[in-house]
């Protein structure tokens, strides 16, 4: 037993590590982007179309002639904004459901956590193309389905804990000592879930970045002349043969934006 | 020195994963009869659910580096190949533990996990004779309707329930040997009680020796004959029960001792 | 209510679900300053009986009055009685933040009423700074009871303390409880399985089953002189008959 | 079974649930089936003739209950767009991703239970780093990205499939068979990591438990510890885990089939999203709801076998 556990230890801080460097990484390519890219990603260069990877071009260039890399760099943006709005829009949601219903209990809780499985049994994509085909595509639409699709689990999450702290001995000695039930949610409990929640936000963003990526693959996410690694993906495959570089590198920056964190929540689970 | 069942000789226990080596037991001796009850007592850390655990072969080995002489019934157990002590395990020496909630696997019936060690230590024995023997088990441990509990899922039982079920699956080979580590701490005083008394008419009636293994001073004396108190991974005294609680010759047995709450008000 | 009383339970009924009766017609009374020892085995309904009391119980009928603000819990598992992700110093603040207007201290105040009442149990100032999980189960059950007492409370329910600890740290923290009681002039409902414990805590005692008071009297009529066969048994399984 | 009939009674209720309100949905949007169908000549007049005769001007609730009685008798009502029944459409296209994910599902649980076990087995050598590691990457790569890869590595260089080139089960089988293995495997590889990897932890963590202890004390050697005792309770969060992967793996096959160039519902559904045509976008989320929930139904079921204390546990839970 003990053995195990000094072992898994090593494991854990390891994959902490290798997670944090890739995050940095790929954050602060991410930040770069947004300031700085090496071409103008929408500028063509007709003499430059599907030019193999370079110095001058680091990822080659696309089927318009357009930077591979610069738009690598602003799609990674866009996919990162998306996901983080969707995350933030999950959690904030998914803590105040979770933590109210979790902590009180009682009828409401039923009737909340019945509507939580409905819509946690439907595939969070599908969710989003219900919500698509209602208002139509575009960015803020795919922030506003994932993020609504995404509520369910985190509030399942935190329910959970809450309803483990509910029962815990200090819990009741703060009642009697008369603290009030919102201090009691936010001050006593809620900081006791950060690790759980932390983890799961780790996630959940992970979930959202292949779901935006596959939305937008589909067609139906970000919206052209905006960059996305979806879209991109989905051009590329039509050039496998005579570019794979395109596919591959812009396949390979999602690999390592989602391979970041789940190390990272993998590490922090510890 | 034929009635002696059970013989450890300078025991040493240590983990192996810190940067220095950690004794948990150090130089343990202790010999165990034929039909005698040894209680093993001490606080926790003391070291005796680890020491109970090396006689039952149940430490890792890869966790732990062990040495010294276990010797049960003229076999060495600590060198012993696994296929050896496996032939021993279940067999010859049957096991209960503290936690009766969940020793048991939840997910099999109660009269498959009784029968068990008949299944792999006496494949000759048929189906219905297994099922006879099961039955037979469960009467013995002073369970009523034995055919319903046979059927029964571990959740199904009361705690004390459960740990008669442990017994009757640690006695179902008439093993020479119970290893009894903590068997009552979980459970109700008086449900305690009834447990303290089985394992007595168990040994009385079946010849088994027992190594009872507890904290509780009080309990042990009042059923085993002889007593080894540990302290820290060492034996700090050993001798016949009354005379330990009489004449304790160590400063921690007198502690221990005096730690019993008495039938009197405490001086503050 | 008899001024002399702090607690007075008539006739009162505990329900699970509207379906299961828990208690059933329990009264007793408890007079200030007393330490009375409620002995049962678990699902007894010893810690409804307690949740009846503080007000933590919905569907009952028969009367509760307790003759005090705010009573006090000291619980079984000191793992879980304290919460992990604070410091111990905030933990024993947090019942005096939660005062209003007049009686509202000021930090210094707090920190100067924390500090005695850490001396009272038995620790240095430093440990404020430490969090539960670097202490011991004897350490944390001592800081609990800090916690209880910091509330201004005459009464404590301590529902079986010392049970989790070890024999050793079991005397101590009844000493301590002991001590608490005659200097702050305490009223303790104490909780216990365990008679020696009992015999030791309380003056008088009550035995539960099932949900009913089997008996209740002074300590030493009860253990010399036990009325009803379970009463027998728990003493038997102590070891107190023979002893 | 008093807990099978509770679980059907409110997997029944959830299903009216879904489709109340993805009928709702479709209902409060604004432009109808009326608007859909005249495109740009619609006037006011027009308008008004066409809802009358289509029935929209019906109470909600009466025309919901027609909807949902249709639906169950397999009419799915008629495309805006193509102006034929829904269910002709769809119904034909189905089967493939059906058949794409139960093949996927079936793929995911062969690979991983044995790869599972043996990483738990053999923790901490070499093999096992490598399958965590392999795990890892695997769980980061997006399903249509690893259609991508797979197109490329086995369609382009290696020439075994040709990418592009779906062939029907109505004309060649071998060919469908041989053309559907890859999108199969690329919607299980990511499922495949998970579900080894919590297999793996979740065999590990039951091998620490007392009950496992217990059964060396009887003296069982590892692999019956492992196979009688373990596995069946570690597989209890792995199945929970695959209830809801089944469900992902149908949206999966509606993402790959545009890798693959598969001619299944998901282009059907892209088409009538970007048209508004919703009763066929309707149709096939409600389906698509069923599959789920009917696969959530099984699975509780299924837990409920394997393990005996779960009709007790939600008697505690409720409480």
């Amino acid at each position: 037993m003990q053995i195990r556990k000094k072992y898994s230890k090593k494991k854990h801080s390891a994959n902490l590590i290798i997670g944090l460097v890739i995050t940095s990484i790929m954050l602060f390519l991410i930040i770069l982007g947004f300031f700085y890219t090496p071409y103008d990603p929408t500028k063509m260069d007709s003499s430059a179309k599907l030019a193999a990877p370079s110095l001058s071009h680091l990822m080659g260039c696309d089927n318009f002639g357009r930077d591979i890399f610069s738009r690598v760099l602003k799609g990674m943006g866009n996919t990162f904004i998306i996901a983080f709005a969707t995350v933030v829009i999950g959690v904030v949601s998914g803590v105040i459901i979770g933590a109210v219903t979790g902590y009180f209990g009682g009828w409401l809780d039923e009737v909340v956590m019945r509507i939580n499985d409905v819509v946690f049994a439907f595939p969070s994509i599908l969710l989003a193309l219900v919500f698509i085909s209602l208002f139509g595509t575009g960015k803020y639409n795919v922030v506003l389905a994932l993020g609504i699709a995404f509520v369910p689990s985190f509030a399942r999450i935190v329910r959970g804990e809450f309803i483990k702290y509910r029962e815990m001995d200090y819990v009741k000695s703060a009642r009697l000592a008369g603290v009030p039930h919102m201090r009691i949610i936010f001050v006593h409990i809620l900081p006791n879930t950060m690790t759980v929640l932390l983890s799961s936000i780790m996630i959940g963003f992970n979930n959202a970045v292949l779901a935006e990526a596959g939305m937008s693959y589909l067609g139906i996410g970000v919206q052209p002349p905006d960059a996305s690694l979806g879209s991109m993906l989905s051009e590329a495959q039509g050039y496998l043969f005579s570019a794979p570089n395109y596919a591959v590198f812009t396949g390979l920056m999602i690999i390592l934006l989602v391979l970041g964190f789940s190390l990272l929540a993998d590490g922090l689970k510890n | 020195m034929s009635d002696i069942l059970l013989e450890v000789k300078n025991l040493n226990i240590e983990f192996h994963d810190h940067d220095a080596p950690e004794h948990i037991v150090r130089n343990i001796n202790m010999t165990l009869k034929y039909g005698e009850i040894l209680g093993i007592v001490g606080e926790s850390g003391s070291g005796k659910s680890m020491t109970a655990m090396a006689i039952a072969g149940l430490l890792r080995r890869h966790d732990v580096t062990t040495s010294g002489e276990i010797i049960f019934d003229k076999k060495e157990l600590l060198s012993a190949k696994r296929s050896e002590l496996r032939k021993i395990q279940g067999n010859d020496i049957g096991v209960i533990f503290q936690e009766p909630m969940t020793s048991l696997n939840p997910t099999k019936r109660i009269g498959w996990q009784v029968e068990e060690s008949l299944k792999i230590h006496k494949p000759e024995i048929s189906k219905a004779e297994r099922y006879e023997l099961v039955i037979e088990s469960l009467k013995n441990v002073e369970l009523d309707n034995p055919e319903l509990i046979y059927k029964k899922y571990p959740h199904e039982l009361s705690g004390g329930m459960r740990q008669r079920v442990m017994i009757a699956a640690a006695m179902i080979c008439a093993p020479k040997l119970l290893i009894a580590d903590e068997p009552t701490t979980a459970l109700d005083v008086t449900i305690q009680l009834q447990i303290v008394k089985l394992l007595q008419r168990l040994n009385r009636e079946q010849k088994t020796s027992i190594l009872f293994i507890s904290h509780d001073l009080s309990l042990v004396k009042s059923i085993c004959g002889r007593i080894l108190v540990m302290h820290d991974g060492e034996v700090v005294e050993e001798g016949a029960a009354d005379e330990i609680f009489n004449n304790p010759r160590q400063e921690y047995t007198r502690e221990l001792i005096n730690a019993i709450p008495k039938l009197e008000k405490p001086k503050p | 209510m008899d001024t002399e009383n702090i607690l007075e339970i008539d006739s009162l009924n505990v329900y699970y679900n509207k379906k299961q009766h828990v208690l059933k017609n329990i009264s007793f009374s408890m007079k200030k300053g007393e330490i009375l020892g409620l002995v049962g085995e678990s699902g007894c309904g010893k810690t409804t009986l307690a949740k009846a009391i503080l007000g933590m119980q919905r569907h009952y009928d028969g009367r509760i009055s307790l003759d005090c603000l705010n009573p006090q819990m000291v619980f079984q598992d000191p793992y879980s009685s304290l919460n992990p992700s604070k410091k111990i110093g905030w933990i024993l603040e947090e019942p005096m933040r939660m005062k209003k207007g007049k009686s509202r201290l000021s930090h210094t105040q707090r920190q100067e009423k924390v500090e005695e009442m850490l001396e009272k149990v038995g620790f240095d100032a430093k440990i404020k700074e430490h969090y539960p999980s670097e202490l011991s189960g004897g350490q944390r059950q001592r800081i609990a009871i800090a916690a209880a007492l910091l509330c201004d409370t005459d009464f404590l329910i301590a529902d079986e303390p010392v049970s989790a600890l070890d024999v050793t740290i079991q005397s101590q923290i009844i000493r301590l409880l002991l001590k608490l009681h005659k200097e702050m002039g305490l009223s303790i409902l104490f909780i216990s399985h365990d008679l020696r414990v009992v015999y030791q805590m309380c003056d008088r005692v009550m035995i539960m089953r099932g949900g009913v008071i089997l008996e209740q009297g002074y300590v030493d009529d009860i253990y010399k002189n036990p009325q009803s066969s379970y009463t027998k048994l728990l003493l038997e399984a102590a070891n107190i008959i023979d002893f | 079974m008093r807990y099978v009939f509770k679980k059907l009674a409110t997997t029944l209720i959830t299903l009216l649930c879904i489709s109340f309100l993805v009928y709702l949905a479709f209902d409060i949007i604004p432009g109808d089936a009326a608007l859909a169908s005249l495109g740009t000549d619609a006037t006011p007049e027009r308008i008004k003739a066409v809802r009358e005769e289509l029935g929209l001007n019906r109470p909600f609730m009466e025309r919901y209950v027609d909807w949902l009685i249709n639906f169950v008798k397999g009419d799915f009502g008629i495309s805006y767009k193509y102006n034929v029944p829904v269910s002709e459409m769809i119904l034909s296209k189905l089967p493939i991703n059906v058949v794409m994910a139960v093949t996927a599902f079936i793929i995911m649980a062969g690979v991983s239970v044995p790869v599972g076990i043996y990483s738990a087995k053999h923790k901490g050598k070499g093999v096992d780093r490598l399958i965590i590691v392999l795990n890892q990457v695997m769980m980061s790569v997006p399903h249509f990205f690893m259609g991508i890869l797979i197109t490329y590595i086995f369609g382009l260089i290696f020439k075994i499939f040709t990418p592009g080139g779906f062939v029907s089960y109505e004309t060649d089988l071998g060919g469908f068979i041989l053309y559907m293995i890859f999108p199969c495997i690329a919607i299980a590889l990511p499922k495949i990591a998970m579900s080894v990897k919590l297999l793996r932890g979740s065999c590990i963590e039951e091998a620490g438990k007392d009950y496992v202890r217990t059964a060396y004390s009887k003296g069982n050697n590892t692999s019956k510890v492992l196979y009688r005792h373990v596995l069946r309770n570690a597989m209890l969060p792995v199945i929970t885990l695959w209830g809801m992967t089944l469900a992902d793996m149908i949206v999966g096959s509606i993402v790959i089939e545009q890798v693959f160039n598969i001619p299944g519902i998901g282009r059907i559904l892209l088409t009538s999203i970007s048209y508004r045509d919703y009763p066929v976008v309707e149709a096939i989320i409600v389906l698509i709801a069923l599959v789920v929930i009917v696969t959530n139904f099984c699975v509780d079921i299924i837990y409920q076998i394997v393990d005996p204390r779960i009709s007790a546990q939600k008697d505690i839970l409720s409480k």
